[in-house]
């Protein structure tokens, strides 16, 4: 059992501090403010240091092959809280491979890793996305109506995903792509739900709509309409056959994604919640207030307290979290741990923003300090990647013992 | 006896209230939030219902039989807060500177200010409390009142002043000499009376709202009322809490309306217990706080001091609030983050509870 | 809208509050620690004041017919939130009719009041009961298994009865009765539960088990055997055809008296939180400690901040109740508001009183104060009459309009 | 690197200790609770298992090859307060002056005392912390310790003080003249040292628990431990937050094997998303409250301070336990309240966490 930050640790934390410091909070609040603009210059920075990491990975100037355990699930999560820090839309807007990159990495063939990842930090910035709502669904994802038909050397899409991160800047703002979810056969359930990656420039493929966002607002968020869109046979992650669950590339594979984004998402919104209680405790502390925390019940005050306490329940979901990258990492099961750490950070990361809203009073909830801007960017933090109410369903099912039939 | 029913005259009032906020108010909450005005129109509609006038005794120029009840107040603030805060709180704002006069002025006062704000066509009041500081607190304001010869000079920086820039008058708040509260009637246009840019809040967009400097404001003697301006706060605390719960109660039917409609798992996102129990919880909890308000209400109109039951309420409401809000979000899921419904303005209207101070009036 | 104490209830809670003070206090802590005795010098007294009180209600003494809007059930409220406030285990114990009154009053037919309640206070201490759990359902009482079959003049009943508060002493103690739920036909569902009431001393009854608790301690809780039990055919409550549900006598009709218990219950934990709040901020008085309510958070004090969301939140819960009276009072159904009132009381209660004998530290976990005893009576409010969760469901059904199959 | 993997030796001590609870002080729990007694038998089974010895070097007679570990610590904690809490703290009272005398003491302390505690049997250790008082915190002691000639004359009064019939010494921890916290060992039949009747508690029936009086009670200089105490109480803490972890998880379990079991609406209890959600939530608050006593409990190690990252845990921890346990009896319903199920007992022991101080040692 260790607590301490390894070497690899302190300097990935501290290469993205400074990028959230110099690149991220300078232009943070005009992205919240410009909903729907894009910030080319931080995108062409971040491209350019994304290529040039890529480039000295591939050239194995950083291989960490000769650790016992690997932390790279670790080093991401540490890595995002710190970008996370600096901004979460801006952080969600980083040119890279994205959610879809994550599932092509995961039940993707080499081919097809070589295809859309060994190439992609080349020319100009690019975004990978990923597309599994629906307008008529949220969290039941094996409802997808979206439909993939076979025709010759092609598969046609038709259908409507909505809540696709990134979408607007995979599809029209750069050669990126979509991994769309969708089903060969509505009938045969969760089994016959592939998914399917599509590029830039696919005709058919359009973003319908950019939404209009309480916060996270410099991450663009679209309806992407596939009418008889066209790809190659080939774009298909996983096998076309429509297997049991629990085999690669089915329904089931692509779920396990999950089981790595969530820690991630749970890192992101601890750090926007820490960059609103590192605000307000400086504030306290040019007022004069330090927070005595072996103080009892009839001395500490009530400020004393919810500090004390928010900074508890944020280390506690950072450690949830931690633990569970710390699972993945040495190659464990860490479905349970996954939702834990992101029902409880999204129920922290709500609540500490809120209240340091509160705390700050007339100042918090102006948009002269930006309190407010990080409550708003914190409250997807319950949501997306699994609501609050899925990843509790999913640590009920675990620790009950029930399948997904038993309990939902 | 403890009775929990509607006098007539608080039936009719609701019932009033409750239409407007729905056909008139509602449907331009979205646009108002977004354009960050209040349409001419729905204010002159709401002048006609006479909440302004109802409350103000015949003598001065309104049509109230007897003394401004607290009760009262909480059923319209509530009532219209439902609706939308930030359009309630422009179209009551009128209160800020009628209540602390009839209140706590003295009849000179009353006859001096109280027509202006009862002719044909709405006039904007203000009030400046909020100050720009972390540690806040109504009873120990930094704004301050000196004496000085047969007046006041007042010095001191307020922020959310609502309406600053158009109100004839603003009731500005400063502790005097000794340390006491004071409310003082300042005219636009005093000299040291600085009116700074319009301030961008999380919520109350449609609401305009100022930060003031007071630099050396020289005011005469009549400007100060006279009364306890502490109980006046608290009667403000009391219509703020009025709406929290206006706020939670549309919160709660909105999502109710969403629960039933959406579906899930093969059957309504309102079937599921997670859900339901989260919705039952607002609901118990917007009624508790009402109650408890309502209580703290009727304490002040029978003449209490009611500081605690007032504190207890405010409190109450402002958490209240914020964790029904914060839940109707939630039971939407991806679709509560997205400004096409309203979840996501009452969060952040919401969250201000537990800061506003006087920006409403009963 | 009035929030005045009347003239009545003022006299009644005095009443009350010496009956509390003077009988229940001075012996409280003795039957917390004996458990499974009984108080009899208390019952006696209690007993003949009841009895006085019954005669003078029968000879039109206290009649309120004059007044415009009844406060019955308000003034039952009342008078239990102080009675409670001296003990909860043993207000639970004074002889009187309890639950198994409160069914014949609501559905039984005018012979049957006459018979069971026309003539209770008569003679000596008597105690009347209800039976609805078994050992194999708690919440879900449509479950009844105890079966009652009508053989010439008799119903036969036959079955096993867990949970009965005061079942001991209505049948062994006294010449009580119990209110039995029995099916006619389990096949039939919920219209087939009928209740039956059986006298003390019918043979095949018998008292199998005396619980012992985490507290109430003084009321006795007891499994009753009805083993070919043979009752009169008169002594079921209502109609014994099968008929549609919401019809008097159904087992909607039972149902609907909980809309009158479910606020006394809820009062009566209020009683107990109170007892607790007071004796702490007691204490806190004594040392120098006064609450300032309008102090803001850099200057109260946690303890000050919990003290003052106890009292706001005790008061919520017992606005709520009395609520619930008001709108039965006045004719209006409550059931929704019966279920807020104690749903909401059972949770504060709750966490009111493990609050005080935190905050009191070592002396509130000591058996030296009352604190910790009410800790142990306050938790049943959460349980009996309806769970948390049960009461969740109702409103939640009422607020969603579903019916019990649509939401369960 | 972060990392929360055990070592082989934590893993084995985990085993031990889990097991010997699941069979040994588990099934003796209820029992215990009821009569306000610990077994004999079962007290000379855990002597066996060498938790006091493998934690005081060889050179003081134990087996333990480096400095006592708060991480070990806490395993053996959780692990044994798992089975049960009051057995727990008696079985593990000799560390209440084993850890203190490591700790703190001179090289002679611990040469004088530790070889007593690390016989053939076990010998009861007890520490006089509490004070029955409102206001009691272990940095703000009332009982004092005045500097009197070459020693220290104790004065005040003490509560939950356990085992302090039968132990041969109590640690007394008072304010020395300077305010600063010291930790005297204190030989029974000192006189001047009063022990009172034992005390009935909320739980912790099986432990035995004293109030003491200290009356102008006379101890040499060599009774003083001439460390910080503040850093044994902060171990303490830790101990006792670990045992708070330990009676969630045991309720936890409990509370899931009796979901799966029970019926309701004609499916599981734990198939209603009520209940399954609030068991996931016990889940995910006894880890998180576990992972953060951890960390405290790592930083001691490391030799910090760690005020702040103890006073967070132990916080937590006692909030967590008071929630999960609470929670735990809910979803038996009915049964929770019954003292059949251990559940009500869980509740009893666990609300005492925020209250106990020092009554647990690593």
């Amino acid at each position: 059992m260790d607590f301490s930050l390894s070497k690899a640790a302190q300097g990935r934390i501290a290469m993205a501090r400074m990028a959230a410091e110099s690149l991220m909070r300078p232009i943070s609040r005009q992205y919240d403010e410009e909903e729907h603009t894009d910030p080319w210059d931080f995108f062409n920075t971040m491209w350019e240091a994304s290529k040039a990491n890529a480039e000295a990975t591939s050239l194995g100037g950083k291989k960490s092959g000769d650790k016992k355990v690997s932390e790279n699930t670790l080093l991401a999560c540490m890595q995002i809280e710190e970008l996370a820090w600096g901004d979460a839309g801006l952080y969600l807007s980083i040119p890279n491979p994205g959610l879809g990159g994550a599932a092509v990495q995961a039940v993707g063939t080499p081919e097809q890793k070589q295809r859309f990842l060994g190439s992609f930090y080349k020319g100009k910035p690019k975004w990978g996305a990923m597309a599994i709502t629906e307008p008529h669904f949220g969290s039941d994802s094996k409802q997808v109506a979206t439909t993939a038909v076979r025709e010759g050397d092609e598969w046609v899409l038709n259908g409507t995903k909505i809540f696709c991160t990134a979408g607007h800047r995979a599809l029209n703002e750069s050669d990126g792509f979509v991994v769309v979810w969708a089903t060969l056969d509505r009938s045969k359930g969760r089994a016959a739900i592939k998914s399917f990656i599509v590029p830039a420039g696919t005709p058919g493929v359009t973003v319908t709509r950019l939404e209009d966002k309480m916060g996270i607002r410099a991450s663009d968020t679209v309806t992407i309409t596939l009418d008889n869109a066209r790809i190659p046979a080939d774009n298909i992650l996983g096998t076309a056959e429509i297997v049991e669950k629990g085999s690669t590339g089915s329904f089931g594979g692509v779920m396990a994604t999950f089981d790595s984004t969530r820690p991630i998402v749970a890192a992101s919104g601890i750090g926007v919640a820490r960059a609103a209680l590192e605000v307000l405790t400086q504030v306290l502390a040019e007022q004069g207030i330090a927070i005595r925390y072996e103080a009892g019940p009839s001395e500490q005050t009530v400020l004393e307290r919810e500090v004390m306490n928010m900074e508890a329940q944020l280390q506690a979901a950072r450690l949830l979290t931690w633990k569970a990258c710390n699972m993945m990492d040495r190659g464990q099961r860490n479905s349970r741990e996954a939702s834990m750490a992101k029902a409880k950070a999204g129920t922290v990361v709500t609540r500490v923003t809120q209240k340091c809203v509160e705390l700050a009073g007339a100042l918090g909830y102006s948009r002269k300090m930006m309190l407010e801007k990080w409550m708003r960017d914190a409250k997807i933090t319950d949501i997306y990647e699994g609501t609050q109410q899925i990843n509790q369903l999913i640590i009920a099912r675990s620790i009950l013992g029930y399948s997904s039939g038993e309990l939902n | 006896m403890i009775d929990f029913e509607f006098d007539e005259e608080q039936q009719l009032i609701r019932e009033t209230v409750t239409s407007f906020a729905a056909e008139r108010v509602r449907p331009a909450a979205r646009e108002a939030d977004e354009t960050a005005t209040v349409a001419e129109s729905l204010v002159d509609a709401a002048w006609e219902l006479g909440l302004i006038q109802g409350s103000v005794p015949e003598a001065y120029g309104g049509y109230a039989s007897q003394a401004p009840s607290a009760v009262t107040g909480a059923l319209i603030a509530e009532g219209l807060a439902e609706g939308d805060l930030a359009i309630a709180l422009h179209l009551l704002s009128p209160r800020l500177v009628v209540d602390p006069v009839l209140v706590l002025g003295t009849e000179q006062q009353k006859q001096d200010l109280l027509p202006a704000y009862l002719g044909e066509r709405f006039v904007p009041g203000s009030a400046a409390v909020l100050e720009p500081h972390i540690n806040f607190h109504f009873t120990r304001m930094r704004t301050t009142a000196r004496r000085d010869g047969g007046g006041w000079v007042l010095d001191g920086d307020k922020c959310m002043v609502p309406l600053a820039k158009a109100a004839p008058w603003i009731v500005v708040y400063a502790a005097d000499d000794s340390g006491a509260l004071a409310a003082f009637v300042v005219p636009s246009g005093t000299p040291g009376l600085e009116i700074g840019e319009r301030e961008k809040m999380l919520g109350l967009h449609a609401l305009e709202l100022y930060s003031i400097a007071l630099r050396g404001c020289r005011v005469p003697d009549s400007a100060r009322l006279p009364g306890d301006a502490a109980k006046l706060l608290r009667r403000a605390r009391v219509a703020q809490s009025a709406m929290a719960v206006g706020v939670a109660k549309a919160t709660l039917d909105y999502a109710i309306g969403y629960a039933k409609e959406r579906d899930v798992f093969g059957v309504k996102v309102g079937q599921k217990q997670a859900i339901a129990f989260m919705l039952a919880d607002m609901a118990t909890e917007t009624d508790a706080a009402r109650l408890l308000n309502w209580e703290a209400a009727w304490n002040l109109d029978q003449g209490n001091e009611a500081a605690r039951e007032v504190a207890l309420a405010h409190r109450y409401c402002a958490d209240m609030v914020m964790t029904v809000t914060d839940n109707g979000l939630q039971v939407l899921g991806g679709h509560g983050f997205i400004r096409d419904h309203p979840s996501e303005m009452w969060v952040r209207n919401g969250r201000g509870f537990a800061t506003f101070e006087g920006i409403a009036s009963i």
